[in-house]
């Protein structure tokens, strides 16, 4: 029987709210299992300065992820090297274990485009802001490496509300028809922006719509870094095996909590209650991992101390990174609409840059 | 004497909301986050505790979903107002718009009419992430069957959207949001309407006529004084309804100065300004003293923020358009 | 129990191919089992002459309905008059039971808007061709009829490909988050054009996608009119009932077969094989009802005779009047694009108009 | 020497895809009946037979799906040439097509480029049902980062056909259905391209400049031939291109002329007419001697059939427009 064979509402669990083993802990290594929970404190961590460099004015709209560490870290170990990712806007964590540099995340959400311009080798789509719009590109890349014959493996992240939306069920569909190794990886957090769960959609659990697919899906623990691992990694190792008895694509509901704003522009306080809140946050993914390994005698204070100081000490230095970088030239206006600028654009950006030199940045800029 | 308040923008959207709600039980507001958060922009506050929940509708997030079931609605004699949140997100219920709401009172001879007004906020200038900043109020002028409103003052705003509200075809209603906070101006409490179809002159001017709407109404307004300091006087004209377009002011206008310049944040290819001049064209050639020209978005994706104060028109190259078309 | 409570794969009959009874047949009275058969025999004859116009040129592209007579006319019989119909393209049978005239649906597809005009007492809307658009549009209907506190209830019409679109997912989401008193009516006639039913998903029936919203789904042999009358009864009554203990949606999947062509402009006969289409016509719902009528003694040689003959005359009288009907006036072509035309639409009307008078009508029409 | 074969359009497009299909493995076809079916207009008539189901793929009725899985086929490096089975139904994989297919290079700075084609047959004049006889052309023009073509031979539209598949940026490919079978021409069997981006003279003449393209291209020449017996010399120039557009060869041919006349099927309000008045204007309003008219679809939505001839653009409406240019 597979983590596959089991009621849509049987969240699979392998630690407890307290770190206490409940299911089969995977078989990961304690480095591994170290480095995950250090890349965990380091999406914390993260989180928190990005958070306040906003307030600070030193960075536009920024989307928290604290209290989703466990399912982007945990799902994000379980892919190779040379999977691809397809993120939405919230994956910050995720695209980070999978070899996004800190300092491109900052440079995208300081407003420029050079952070999703991911290195050559590290497998992570540009960040996709209208809602569910990445699902069919998840679809038709991991088709493409199908129809030539590669054994990558896609994971699509998105949210509950996604699932409302046209193109989840396009994509989806898709990659059940064309059995495309696709893991659709549903970051439940509970809430879209204001829109609760429930008002969402009437159907019980999100797993549940894999049903509408012909496909496998199953809910898990998103709080809990190893049922996610494990879950994840299932789903992968099916995708990437064609002779497969089983669908290709899985949809996994990833259940969890966004313990902040939607973005630095949002309230919660004017949605939801202090009290819901602080009921998930005893659920934090961070705690139940550390616990579990401090009982395992993995991790221990000193341990711990190591970690956060290497974890500021790297925050701080892609923050310097990203500050250091000047405002794009004029120019990147008009780069990348085209691989060859066309005339009438070539004279939009000398009229432009003409008009710069003659009355200078004040004439333009606010700040 | 009236009562009024003094009121931003959002606010006076919101006000204009509030009273429909009450005057007309048929008007119902839905969309994202429009209920109990009081929408993202804060156009929706209020209304939801003050009408409930069935009139002030939080939905799920799925645009053809919003402007569908509005639709739906709409043809059944409600006059539902569904948000979309930023108009970078109504393509996702494109089809609902170009398919259904243009054309279902033509195609069933006038038996179903939609009088529903779909309401987003538009346009750049408040550093924010990709797909919300941009203005593409030419898809929607291009469209027969709709009505495209853009107001840019506090008062014009709720008139103009009680207007729309009460219009019998359907509104696409865009909202300037760079200036949902930018000044406040008195707003009456009671209900009254500003009409469709109408441009305001902001200023007077003899020797160019410059046609603006929305946010872009503050910058060439702010060219407009620095050049009649140097005795350029321009004559501004807020289109306020970008379809159908007021061709009777805009003739008008233009004729008085024989030289006109079209701003807009829209890209350039294909954006009204193109349109304005050709009606220029059409009707008043002979009155033509220089090429009419256009200060608008450069035909490029609307980039993240870094950029994107070169991106928008700035008083300085309206300033510089106008004078090109001064100077001929 | 309901015919809600079991399995999306047992599907619900009452008559057998051959007519037998095999299930409970409604209570509806002889006169009403007779007037049900008459309908079918007009859609069939209808559908046939029909075609016949679109190859003699009087009539343009047509979507003929042969094989889904009785999903169309059983689930329309269901209806109450105040309740609405909300239709593709393909249901001039339903519409017909519902009211809209033959002449309509003639006009229609002779290329008249007036088609789509319904008589103000019939509750149809207009066809949509967009596949699956007038999902959220029966959703937002009902909806709007129960937030007026209405008793009526709405049933929405489309096919098995339109399952595929984002439309028909967000439509009966949002019908099962308001609980709208909307019936959706999938007519699985196996084809989407080309594209058989099994390319267009992997479910393995279309009554499961009920499943992702939380509504109750049912399949029904499209092809046994009193079948497909029971349960579209049985889900109008629970839509139309606000104290329903299940959630008022509920999708029906009505399993059948387009016998003919998708349109007069498509060839079938390059995409399915004649055996398929052969190993269906045996269920022909015509067929069943009149057997079992016959059986039942309520049908005879005679009356069936009868019944042919007024179907052909009423027909043929639809032709003629829809035939009659003059070109519309070009002014017909702006009336109605607003309430009231904007000045410069009146402008281009008149220098149309005035070209007309100028150079006649040869300069524009090609025939 | 190279063979040819006698073709219409629909067959030459089928030719360029049956080409591209064997020059680059990447290159896949797909969409609604584009495999067993052939397609409703036979475009890919054979090549399932030949290429296989995995070249030339029958997808699931989903135009979002059907575009955005062609996005993420193209980011990872193939050319996928989505079909949409009509352009009026491209508008439920619209957002795919503005928020993705256009931005996919800028957003990513060039790391993930799509070379992808996005095929429709569009406009009006086959007496087809609703929807399927809009041309809205404009739209895609109006966003940066797509190239729109639109052929109007069988020659030139294998060759535009075969550089928009081998262009590294996306193209929507509009094919004019009126035209499909309206004509032959010889075409050769062999690999060849038309660049895109430029305008191409069909009859040259001194008086008058028309600008067309697509199924409009025909009357167009038949109303310059019929003035031209009249001693009124046309230049018709098609365009081809109609995103970015060849400004050159517009303004070249008007610079001939003095006069200018836009004849296309789409609406005429936010038409490409009015942006090639704009350029004209921009660019040699010295040499004007007349108003640039604009002869267009009207601004209503497409009729049902039984008033379609009224709608369209006729050789008689083309030359009362290109007449009150030449006769001011
Ligand atoms: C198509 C579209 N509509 C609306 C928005 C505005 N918006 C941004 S995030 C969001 C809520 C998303 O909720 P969910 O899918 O649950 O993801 P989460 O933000 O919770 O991670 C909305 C409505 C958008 N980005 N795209
Ligand atoms: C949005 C959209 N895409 C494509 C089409 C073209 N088209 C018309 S009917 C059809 C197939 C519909 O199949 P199905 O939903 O099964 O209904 P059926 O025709 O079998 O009754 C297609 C692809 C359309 N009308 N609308
Ligand atoms: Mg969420
Ligand atoms: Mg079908």
């Amino acid at each position: 029987m597979t983590v596959f064979d089991r009621a849509y509402d049987d969240t699979v669990r392998v630690l407890d709210e307290d770190g206490e083993v409940v299911g089969d802990v995977p078989d990961l290594g304690d480095d591994s299992l170290v480095e995950m929970y250090r890349h965990m404190r380091l999406a914390r961590h993260f989180d928190g300065r990005a958070v306040s460099l906003q307030r600070q004015g030193r960075m536009g709209t920024y989307p928290p992820l604290s209290g989703q560490e466990g399912a982007q870290i945990g799902s994000a170990y379980a892919l190779d090297d040379d999977d691809w990712m397809v993120p939405s806007y919230r994956e910050h964590g995720a695209a980070l274990v999978h070899g996004l540099p800190l300092k491109q995340t900052l440079l995208y959400w300081m407003g420029h485009e050079d952070g999703n311009n991911a290195p050559p080798d590290v497998n992570v789509f540009p960040v996709a802001v209208p809602i569910a719009s990445q699902v069919p590109h998840a679809t038709g890349a991991a088709w493409a490496s199908k129809l030539r014959g590669e054994d990558d493996a896609f994971i699509c992240y998105f949210g509950d509300g996604a699932t409302s939306e046209g193109d989840f069920h396009e994509g989806v569909n898709f990659a059940g028809v064309f059995d495309t190794p696709t893991v659709f990886f549903c970051n439940n957090n509970q809430w879209a922006i204001s829109v609760p769960r429930e008002r969402q959609t009437r159907s019980a659990t999100l797993a549940q719509k894999a049903e509408a697919y012909g496909i496998d899906g199953v809910q898990v623990d998103g709080m809990d870094p190893l049922a996610v691992y494990s879950v994840t990694k299932a789903a992968l190792e099916k995708a990437r095996d064609p002779d497969s008895d089983r669908p290709r694509p899985t949809l996994i509901e990833a259940v969890q909590y966004r313990f902040g704003a939607h973005t630095t522009a949002d309230d919660p306080t004017v949605y939801r209650d202090d009290d819901e809140v602080e009921r998930w946050k005893r659920k934090d993914p961070i705690d139940r991992l550390e616990s579990y390994l401090r009982d395992e005698g993995v991790l221990d204070d000193e341990r711990v101390a190591e970690i956060e100081s290497s974890v500021e000490a790297r925050v701080a230095d892609a923050i310097d990174e990203a500050e250091s970088m000047a405002r794009p030239d004029l120019r990147e206006l008009f780069e990348h609409a085209y691989a060859e600028l066309p005339p009438e654009l070539e004279r939009q950006y000398e009229a432009l840059a003409a008009l710069r030199d003659d009355r200078g940045d004040a004439a333009f800029l606010e700040d | 004497m009236t009562d009024t308040q003094n009121l931003t923008l959002v606010q006076a959207v919101r006000d204009g909301l509030h009273t429909e709600l009450r005057e007309d039980d048929d008007v119902v507001v839905m969309g994202q986050d429009v209920g109990k958060n009081g929408g993202v922009f804060r156009a929706t506050e209020g209304l939801f505790d003050e009408f409930g929940g069935d009139r002030v509708i939080d939905t799920p997030l799925a645009e053809s979903g919003i402007i569908g079931t509005a639709v739906g609605m709409a043809a059944m004699g409600m006059r539902p107002v569904p948000e979309i949140q930023f108009s970078g997100f109504m393509y996702p219920g494109f089809d609902q718009v170009v398919s259904h709401m243009a054309r279902f009172r033509t195609r069933s001879r006038g038996r179903f009419t939609l009088p529903m007004t779909l309401r987003a906020p538009y346009g750049g200038g408040i550093r924010a992430p990709e797909h919300h900043s941009e203005s593409k109020e030419a898809f929607y002028a291009h469209e027969a069957g709709l009505k495209v409103v853009i107001p840019s003052t506090p008062y014009e705003a709720k008139g103009l959207l009680a207007a729309s509200i009460r219009d019998p075809d359907p509104v696409v209603f865009l909202e300037p949001k760079l200036i949902y906070r930018a000044f406040r101006e008195e707003v009456p409490d009671e209900p009254y309407t500003v009409p469709i179809g109408e441009a305001a002159t902001r200023r007077e001017g003899d020797d160019v006529a410059v046609f603006t709407y929305g946010a872009m109404t503050r910058p060439t307004l702010e060219a407009a004084e620095t050049l009649g300091e140097e005795g350029i006087e321009c004559e501004v004209v807020d289109l306020r309804t970008v379809s159908p377009l007021d061709r009777e002011a805009i003739v008008e206008a233009f004729e008085k100065t024989g030289r006109a310049v079209v701003v807009h944040e829209a890209p350039k290819t294909g954006g009204l300004g193109g349109e304005i001049t050709a009606i220029l064209q059409e009707e008043a050639l002979l009155h033509q003293e220089a090429p009419i020209g256009r200060v608008a978005g450069f035909d490029v994706p609307y980039p993240l923020y870094a950029l994107e104060d070169y991106y928008l028109p700035s008083a300085a190259r309206i300033e510089e358009g106008i004078l090109e078309a001064v100077e001929f």
